[in-house]
């Protein structure tokens, strides 16, 4: 009976394999790894490994699976680093303004998060390479101009561009990201 | 008996233990109190460990049974062991001076970063254990850590580029590790035992069964992606191009050769008695990769890539000699192992210099190098007569050792001829550094990084006059058929400068379109992976048939 | 047969690293890899039967334990690998606004 | 799409060959390995628990490996997530999401049982299926739902390296002492005529050390990406 058991698991396994392979979605792919990890728990416990059912189902469907949740919505969010601080962006219980409008629109149409953040010090190259900020705002006051300043690396930065390229007072510029040559 | 023969020698016995863990303890030291004055634990270490392993080595020749170190004094089919022979000691030599040179480059930049030289110290101990282990699972897990550490180091300056880098070496890496495990499994399965010494026995019981092949495929699968063979070579450039100049002549001189020793593990060891026919296989695979990485070499217009993509093409000229069952030929391939690991560090180590003091790693924005930093050029141009095998430098020896097996197979001996004259060629390309006029850079000031490169330069020199008795000493080999003042030979390489500077001249300076297409050739991960797999249907296919 | 079950993953996960044009997916299929060639070594290991490996009591046969043990640190190892490389992924992603693996590695420096 | 149908193609081959492969294994699968260790393992190691007995005694060396791999991996995802900004100001406005007071409430009764299974399994590992990789594991998923009580928790993930090593060198230094006591490394200390109890001293204090070890560094990583960015 067992025998059948083991069977239907490693079947139920295989799909969720090609599951895997084929979703599109990551955050459904993580309910699914975790999942995977508790199948292959019982198959390792069916197999008279206790000691490896007990190491995966703690390390492979729970620590690893966090730590996929943690990472994909790391990578999802887009960092704004809001230096202007005067209207374009207004906070409260509810943001608005014309800028919050243009990243949430900007944000929902690629399928990330917006994150935005105020008061850090540092150099812009540095608060790119390191601290992941995608995108600074600060105004020119001479031109009343609103810049957004990314990292020229990045795709999201000419898909930006692309989308404000008919609004008069928002520029957008791309610096170098910190590299050396050695 | 054994025993009572340990007990004497039982602190000598257990030394190659300590060259795993004394590399690892200073890390960790060094880990623990970040400070610059002890940061120079790492020369500590290295003469420790460099001492030790003369006192060894002397110790193994007086007791050549005493090779075999069994952890926990189980019986050898169970517990974990230690082998060490001649060309264990070869790498482990190598290893150390490989290190040695590497150290005092980066020391002045990074003595008070305790992570990067924990890292770096770190490595060495897992490099030295991954050389004399007898187990295969051990094996396993050398490789694995080799490869999270390498990736670290690769990502260590956290550029975007490193990062991507990064992550194509780990995964592709991983991948090629996992199958080498697959292997593991089913050899466990068919003889109880993942020892490679009691392995290497039995093998030839079973040879001829599919599993044993099927195993056989997968291991020599996984080696050859760590290998950057072809079609599997693609994460070398990436890795080599963002890493630190250190960096990039560590992979380059030795932990692309640690998968070679593992081939030659396996290969030359484990699997010798099953007698697979794959002598002509291997041959051609290591043909294809000399042809394709000189192809792509004299394309870029990186020094860095340049460098890389021979790395490639060198590896190929080895696997050459390291497919060959024949014993000259195969200690040429071992020999262009070590001499490679000279050049090619060194060729990496100078290629730091110049970017540094240029800041920039376009070889056509660099020019008057030998005014700038003649001392600096003449040991560049040491390693680049090396590295295309000019007679008088250990290159030549070790090429002429590899040649010797294809004499008077015409269409092998015309490819190899293509291979020699694409890398003449690039490194008239990379020669162009030295001309021009006299630059408005600051003088070299470094003396600790000369002392290494220098060394490095003595020892390409010293191979490549004295070839005879340290073949003889290192390998007992008889290499008296090699004549290095033989008229026919400077004529060769004459020969093959002359068509060098005339396809660089005509060809790769003008670049052309082609030439062009093919520096920007870039492989996606998906087709990477897709290659490992058409690679294993290929070994499949030539060993089951 | 359960062997053979088991093999079937892993050549589904080589498969996805075959097709993935997402680094976070190759990752995926490596862990799914991973875990294949732990259940091939377990289901080998078992392959006559027997109880489990712990010698409480009368026992008449086991399993082998060695697959176990070494599985447990394959375990280990493929925990950190993954670790790491989704490190490497938010980077990479903050760096180049993407984690196709095209749009990154096609991505020309300076 | 030809790609992707060649690509089936060739996996089915590989999946045919390992079947003819399995076939073979029929008549060749040695169990050589298990009856030693079925017969001698209890008596050389002291450990009920065959498994533990191996990755303690039998193959010491490689679980050393296994916690320096954890070390290397801790450090390196920490030097990648590091950085040097002054981030006291930093104010994340969408970062203000609770955890629902049920769950907070649920997690707190949940955590010491965690807590204390995990501990289970590090001192019996030698008896009950268990050890200190998996018990490691389990503690370390039980200070992870800390995290989850309270969002803001902060944990000094400099310190949890230093200790890390230290216990690195600890594993190490038990694992040689047997040098002194038996002539051997990396294995038990005791000789073999000593009692089972005796044996099982060291192997308790060996898991306790590497469940500790094994928890912190799962608790580094994850804490680096909790932080990473912040």
């Amino acid at each position: 009976m067992s025998e059948y058991i083991s069977y239907g698991l490693q079947v139920l396994l295989i799909v969720i394999a090609i599951a895997i392979v084929f979703h599109k979605r990551n955050f459904t792919i993580i309910i699914l790894i975790a999942t995977f990890g508790l199948i292959a728990a019982i198959l390792y416990l069916m197999n008279k490994a206790p000691d490896v059912a007990i190491a995966e189902v703690a390390i492979g469907s729970a620590i690893i699976p966090l730590i996929y949740v943690v990472s994909i919505s790391r990578q999802r969010e887009f960092i704004v680093l809001d230096r202007a601080q005067d209207g374009f962006i207004t906070y409260g219980e509810t943001f608005s303004g014309e800028g919050y409008e243009i990243l949430d629109q900007f944000v929902k149409s690629y399928d990330l998060s917006l994150n935005l953040c105020v008061d850090i010090r540092g150099s812009e190259q540095d608060l790119t390479s390191q601290l992941n900020v995608d995108l600074i705002i600060t105004k020119d006051t001479t031109r009343n101009l609103y810049i957004l300043k990314g990292k020229s690396s990045s795709v999201l930065m000419s898909k930006l561009r692309q989308m404000v390229k008919d609004k008069p007072n928002i520029r957008v510029e791309v610096f170098k990201g910190g590299e050396s040559n050695d | 008996m054994e025993r009572s023969a340990r007990q004497g020698g039982k602190v000598v016995f257990y030394t190659p233990v300590l060259f795993v863990f004394v590399p690892i303890l200073a890390s960790l030291i060094i880990y623990l109190f970040k400070n610059k004055w002890v940061s120079l634990l790492v020369f500590v270490s290295q003469a420790a460990l460099s001492v030790l392993v003369v006192l060894f080595a002397l110790y193994l020749q007086a007791n050549p049974d005493q090779a075999l170190i069994v952890f926990g004094g189980w019986d050898e089919r169970i517990g974990i062991s230690f082998y060490n022979d001649q060309l264990s000691l070869i790498f482990i030599f190598l290893t150390i001076i490989i290190w040695w040179v590497i150290l005092l480059y980066v020391f002045k930049e990074n003595n008070e970063d305790n992570k990067f030289l924990f890292f770096l110290t770190f490595l060495q101990g897992i490099f030295l254990g991954l050389i004399q282990t007898n187990d295969l699972f051990n094996l396993f897990v050398f490789i694995e850590l080799t490869t999270v550490l390498v990736t670290i180091l690769i990502a260590y300056k956290k550029s975007g580029p490193a990062f991507r880098a990064g992550i194509y070496y780990l995964l592709v890496n991983t991948v090629g590790a996992l199958f080498f495990l697959v292997g593991i499994i089913l050899l466990y399965n068919v003889f109880g035992t993942i020892n490679i010494r009691y392995l290497a026995n039995v093998i030839p019981t079973h040879a001829n069964t599919t599993i044993v092949k099927l195993a056989f495929v997968f291991m020599i699968g996984g080696i050859s992606v760590k290998a950057a063979l072809v079609p599997l070579f693609t994460w070398l450039p990436k890795a080599h191009g963002v890493a630190q100049s250190g960096i990039s002549a560590l992979l380059s001189g030795l932990i692309v050769k640690g998968a070679l020793y593992a081939f030659i593990r396996m290969y030359h060891f484990m699997f010798i008695g099953a007698q697979f026919q794959v002598t002509e296989l291997f041959f051609y695979i290591g043909l294809i990769t000399a042809l394709v990485g000189v192809m792509f070499a004299i394309t870029q217009k990186d020094m860095k890539q340049i460098l890389a993509y021979h790395t490639v093409s060198q590896v190929g000229i080895m696997m050459m000699g390291l497919s060959s069952l024949d014993s000259f030929t195969l200690y040429g391939g071992i020999f262009h192992i070590l001499n490679h690991a000279f050049f090619k560090s060194l060729l990496f180590l100078g290629a730091g210099v110049i970017i540094h003091k240029y800041n920039t790693k376009k070889v056509g924005e660099v020019r008057g190098v030998w005014k700038a930093m003649p001392m600096l050029s003449i040991l560049m141009i040491i390693a680049m007569l090396s590295i295309s095998g000019a007679p008088l430098f250990n290159g030549f020896v070790s090429k002429y050792m590899i040649k010797y097996a294809i004499k008077g197979v015409w269409h092998k001996e015309a490819l190899f001829f293509l291979v020699n004259l694409g890398t003449t060629t690039s490194f008239i390309k990379f020669s162009q550094v030295f001309f021009g006029p006299k630059p408005n850079v600051q003088k070299c000031s470094n003396p600790l990084q000369f002392v290494g490169m220098t060394l490095l330069a003595l020892l390409c020199i010293g191979i490549g006059l004295f070839y005879q008795p340290i073949a003889e000493g290192l390998l007992s080999l008889d290499l008296s058929k090699i004549n290095i003042l033989d008229v026919k030979n400077w004529l060769d390489y004459a020969i093959f400068v002359g068509l060098g500077y005339l396809l660089y001249r005509f060809v790769i300076a003008k670049d052309f379109k082609i030439v062009q297409a093919i520096r920007d050739f870039k492989m996606t991960f998906e087709t990477a992976n897709y290659l490992f797999i058409v690679y294993l249907l290929v070994l499949f296919g030539i060993i089951l048939l | 047969m359960s062997p053979i079950l088991t093999f079937i993953v892993i050549l589904v996960g080589l498969y996805g690293l075959a097709t993935s044009k997402n680094i976070i997916k190759s990752v995926f299929c490596v862990t799914i890899i991973e875990a294949g060639v732990i259940l091939l070594f377990l289901n080998l290991g078992n392959l006559e039967g027997g109880s489990i490996p712990i010698l409480d009591g009368i026992v008449e046969n086991i399993v082998d334990p060695l697959p176990q043990a070494l599985m447990i640190t394959t375990i280990v190892i493929g925990a950190t690998i993954t670790a790491l490389a989704l490190m490497l992924c938010i980077k990479i992603f903050h760096h180049y606004g993407s984690i196709e693996w095209k749009e990154v590695l096609g991505k020309e420096e300076k | 799409m030809i790609r992707r149908i060649t690509l089936v193609l060739m996996l089915v081959i590989i999946f045919g060959v390992f079947v003819l492969s399995m076939i073979d294994l029929q008549s060749l699968y040695n169990t050589s390995g298990k009856d030693y260790f079925f017969a001698n393992g209890v008596f050389e190691t002291g450990s009920l628990n065959l498994v533990t007995g191996i990755y303690l005694d039998y193959r010491l060396f490689d679980s050393l490996f296994e916690a320096g791999i954890l070390i290397v991996a801790v450090s390196g995802v920490m030097w990648i997530s590091q950085h040097e900004i002054e981030e006291k100001n930093a104010t994340f406005m969408f970062d203000k999401q609770k955890t629902p007071n049920l769950f907070v409430t649920f997690s707190r009764l949940v955590y010491p049982l965690m807590l204390g299974f995990g501990i289970y399994v590090i001192v019996n590992g030698h008896v009950s299926p268990g050890g200190g990789f998996q018990g490691g594991a389990i503690v370390a998923t039980a200070i992870l739902i800390l995290y989850y009580i309270d969002i803001n928790k902060t944990t000094d993930v400099a310190k949890i390296l230093t200790i890390e090593k230290i216990l690195f060198i600890l594993i190490v230094l038990i694992g040689s002492v047997g040098l002194i006591t038996r002539g051997e490394v990396f294995t038990n200390f005791f000789t073999l005529s000593t009692s089972t109890n005796l044996k099982s001293i060291y192997l308790i204090a060996l898991n306790i050390l590497i469940g500790t070890k094994v928890a912190l560094g799962m608790v580094a990583i994850f804490t680096a990406f909790l932080k990473e960015g912040r």
